[in-house]
């Protein structure tokens, strides 16, 4: 989208949309067990991946070699995240996963 | 911005249900039953959002034919390329490198988000006259330097964690007025590009400012406080990606980048309880060297050392044994032969328990996973506050490749650990530590307990000491 | 505001706001302790007192005397939830205030 | 839309000022410490959001001049009004009356949000050819439903908890057909109304219906689960006050009345839970009756009665005494006395504690209020949990004026309170019950504890048997 078409009515909305995803970001995490600090810092690091739909959407727009190759890089590095990101969190919980009824 | 179509509503929701994906994701990810569920349900919203991007960007636009992304090829290659890469980074890391890996994936997103920041930047500035709207000009410049300092930042972290760079902090001569001195530049140069002149070439030295800022701010801080740092910049590019979000009116963006944000900086926070620390201790107290630095020699004569087979002597003819691993036993890959040993002791009647300190091994949670992976009962693993008060009546304290979770130093002043909680392995009646060497532990802290009088040390690399250890029990 | 008015982008912007809204509300009270639940009850339907607000809006545009009846109406309504919820439940916790360090 | 002024925007930011103060209040409201500065909080951020709208509405209008709001009379009058009825309610209300003054608050918001509703509907529906656009009409018909829902809910939850409605459940013939019907024709009303002619008189025939609705479903519900009633209806106001800051396209109502409507909800789930019912259950089972339903004269004959000089003894002298409080201590106002009681057995060496069942009286947390206000120190009060286990070594249980709570039947199937928790009396050497005469409690459930060997009774009103202990203790 054009930014310099943005109304000050769409700024205000992210504003709060922001302030709001702030509050649960703080809420949701605030209660985790030491033992999840890791894997949680893992997925969370997956979800912020998402840069790669900026970077897509970026691409779409790109002309010119350096623009080109700039969004190359950014879905590179996007994709890295967000896959590398679910999949090393995925396999950390894994080792969580066989606790009840297993007796040594 | 009033007159959308069809898709462009579609699109709203998408993110909307991206967005509540990512939201169960964290909010399922801090509780241990959940926690796999939420992992997979935030990248089921994301590949959502991914995909419907992908097939519609076209349709999304006012008066365009239906179609895919125009420059698809870019996508599928990039992608293909990315994808590859981080599923083989993911699959192929060791446990023990767990946190390095998270750093590189880290450092990736907040790069792309700078890259995303500097595109945008340079296809609208210079265009028109006038300048860029003041709201889009401090966004691109908020992704580009945040995102750059998470890229560089998260490189440092993963060379020191993996031990290419020099664990221990690195202070450039006048620190402090060369870190000062790079954010007034960038300030200077921000204010220039918003309010005078939309200047590409001052925002490419802004980005590479930035770039550089990343590096000196991580240099100083220990190898050991590594995963807090990690942390930090997780919540950085969230924030960044949040900045990319606002720039380009993606909501899905948006809220899973404040949504990251939020939450990484009550992680930090949370992390750095766990350690008794304060972040900003740990960002500028230089603390966490590596064990070159302090006399890691003292007391060495004192140190009484112990065999195998008298090892497990005392601990297969004691009634109870608590295990208490470290570091050490991640290195040493020796979870395996320790759940061995435990399977054995509890055949001869010893009553086992594994002490799990919070911040033992080099990430929380470190030991809780190496263990589960041995196949270590759940419920044979104590955390600190449930086994502590019951050192006093265990006969054998192992401790297996721990160092700073066991140093009585952190009951008294003055210690960089002082203050932090520890597990009181010194009141077993007997105490036998594995390690390799005589040296300090990662902190660089000499540890009293080695040598205390009920302590003997078996020296050697713990997998193979306790395979020993092992053998020694079998016949014993 | 005319509601005629409302654009789509305006619609979808109340819907992010509200569903992130319901999050926090969500996460927000969901670790009470049974001893604050009517505190909390009471203290939530004293926030719910700005329908006072919109009140006023409904006044401020109102001319005819069914319109100014159904304002003056709405705004006593809208008052005393607002005025009583907040009095009540401050009420309610000045009787939780004195716990520490008072033993019989 | 576009086009905001410097005023319009300054509105934004005082909305959002409004909406982070409400939800901190909730947040603090939730935790014992900072419940009442949260309170505090939202009160100072609902004076803003009220004076800032009172004082900027012209000039939030476009190209309007500057002045207060044009009918400012219509608010002076009708806030004077509401805010001396508001205040004087509040402050009046005896501490056992609580629930019913929160009904009645609530019941105004719910009305308030409903008039709104209706007076927008009246101010654009038939002004233009064409219907209005969805969402406003289903907005509006939204916030007339539920509003008006809440509002007669409120009022009979009021009259059932004052006494002046019958308590027990009220089930008009062919009840579910009834409700079916009132169901079925909003539905078809809202349908006509939304697609095909935005009529007025089906409107306010709309809400007719809806005001009835609220009787008709709150009716057959007992006296003793209004409290989840009410807490529910709260729950119903916040969604109509969301639906109209939808309408009004005002964020502080909006976002206020979501989070009252979600964690109302939330809330209301909780309280069934600290009962150990289910929503539907509460709603629809028609429990919670008057004492006078089922046969509780049963047993009457085997009650044993003691004097209060015998029952003083019998605590003076013993080692520990558990009071067990419940709502006939509410309704009697003996918690001074209670109090006194207790001071006297304390300073004869008897360890008395107070046993604080979570559903004890007619609201979560009554107990702790009643106490509280009598000085009883925070420390005797013992939850459920913690003290059920202590009851085998108890000399006394003193049951002042409970019932349901400490009714054995729960344990056992077939009861409309089986599965519910309660404090275990029983277990106790001796129990003796303060009530005031030999019919079962406000559920109408005999109770066999009443008929145990070692129970005792102790008849009259609450106030004056303890007063007479408190005699006996004092000479004992
Ligand atoms: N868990 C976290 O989240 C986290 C995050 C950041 C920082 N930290 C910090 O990391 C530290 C963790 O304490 P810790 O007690 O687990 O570890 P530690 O203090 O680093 O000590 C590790 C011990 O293991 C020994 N060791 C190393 N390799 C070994 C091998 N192959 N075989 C046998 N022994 C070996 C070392 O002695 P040798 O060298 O002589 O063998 C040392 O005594 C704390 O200071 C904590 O604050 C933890
Ligand atoms: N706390 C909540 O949030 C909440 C909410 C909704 C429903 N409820 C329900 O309310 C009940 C609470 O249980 P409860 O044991 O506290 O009360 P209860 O079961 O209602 O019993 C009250 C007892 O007090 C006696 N009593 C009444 N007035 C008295 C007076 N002036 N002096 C002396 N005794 C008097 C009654 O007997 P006499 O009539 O013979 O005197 C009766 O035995 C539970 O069923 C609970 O589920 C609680």
């Amino acid at each position: 989208m054009d930014p310099t078409t943005l109304s000050p009515f769409a700024l205000l909305a992210a504003l709060f949309i922001t302030v709001l995803a702030a509050f649960i970001g703080y809420e949701v995490v605030s209660k985790v067990p030491t033992m999840l600090h890791t894997p949680l810092m893992s997925g969370a690091n997956a979800v912020h991946g998402v840069i790669v739909v900026g970077a897509m959407l970026v691409a779409a727009t790109s002309d010119g070699p350096l623009r080109i190759a700039l969004a190359l890089l950014a879905v590179i590095l996007g994709t890295i995240n967000v896959v590398g990101g679910f999949v090393v969190t995925d396999r950390m919980l894994e080792m969580f996963k066989k606790r009840p009824g297993e007796r040594g | 911005m009033t007159d959308l179509n069809g898709w462009q509503i579609a699109t709203f929701f998408v993110w909307l249900i991206g967005s509540v994906t990512f939201i169960l994701a964290l909010k399922f990810l801090a509780s241990p039953k959940t926690a796999r569920v939420g992992n997979l349900l935030g990248a089921a919203g994301m590949a959502l959002v991914i995909l419907w991007t992908f097939f519609t960007y076209d349709l999304a636009q006012p008066g365009s034919e239906p179609g895919m992304l125009e420059n698809w090829w870019i996508i599928v290659v990039g992608g293909a390329i990315g994808s590859v890469a981080g599923v083989l980074g993911a699959r192929r890391v060791p446990m023990t490198a767990m946190p390095q890996m998270v750093a590189i994936f880290n450092g990736a997103g907040g790069g792309a988000a700078a890259v995303v920041a500097l595109a945008e930047f340079l296809e609208f500035a210079g265009h028109g006259e006038g300048l860029l709207p003041l709201p889009f000009v401090i966004a691109t410049l908020a992704g580009g330097i945040i995102g750059s300092v998470a890229l560089t930042g998260s490189i440092v972290a993963f060379g020191k964690l993996q031990g290419i760079v020099a664990a221990r902090p690195v202070m450039l001569p006048g620190q402090q007025i060369i870190t000062g001195a790079l954010f007034l530049a960038m300030l200077a140069i921000a204010v220039y590009i918003a309010a005078f002149e939309n200047s590409i070439p001052l925002f490419l030295l802004f980005v590479a400012l930035a770039l550089v800022a990343g590096v000196v701010l991580t240099m100083p801080i220990g190898g050991a406080d590594m995963p807090v740092v990690v942390s930090l910049l997780n919540s950085y590019t969230g924030i960044a990606v949040a900045a990319s979000g606002f720039v380009l009116s993606n909501y899905a963006l948006l809220i899973a980048g404040t949504l990251v944000g939020a939450s990484g900086a009550i992680l930090t926070q949370l992390m750095t309880k766990a350690m008794n620390r304060s972040l900003v201790n740990v960002l500028f107290a230089g603390f966490g060297t590596g064990g070159d630095v302090a006399g890691g020699e003292e007391g060495e004569e004192s140190l009484k050392e112990i065999n195998a087979e008298d090892a497990a002597v005392l601990m297969a003819y004691g009634k109870r044994v608590i295990i208490v691993p470290g570091y050490g036993m991640a290195v040493a890959q020796a979870q395996g032969p320790v759940r061995e040993l435990m399977d054995l002791l509890v055949s001869k009647g010893v009553d086992v328990q594994f002490a799990i300190h919070p911040v033992a091994g080099r990430m929380p949670g470190h030991m809780n996973v190496l263990l589960a992976e041995a196949n270590v009962p759940y419920d044979r693993l104590q955390e600190m506050d449930e086994i502590n008060d019951d050192f006093a009546d265990t006969d054998v304290a192992l401790v297996i490749g721990a160092n700073n979770v066991v140093n009585p130093v952190a009951r008294e002043a003055g210690s960089p650990i002082s203050g932090m909680p520890i597990l009181n392995v010194d009141q077993a009646q007997h105490v036998i530590v594995l390690k390799r060497g005589r040296g300090a532990g990662f902190a660089g802290i000499p540890n009293p307990l080695f040598s205390l009088e009920k302590t003997s040390m078996l020296f050697g690399n713990a997998k193979e000491t306790v395979e020993s250890l092992v053998q020694g029990v079998k016949t014993a």
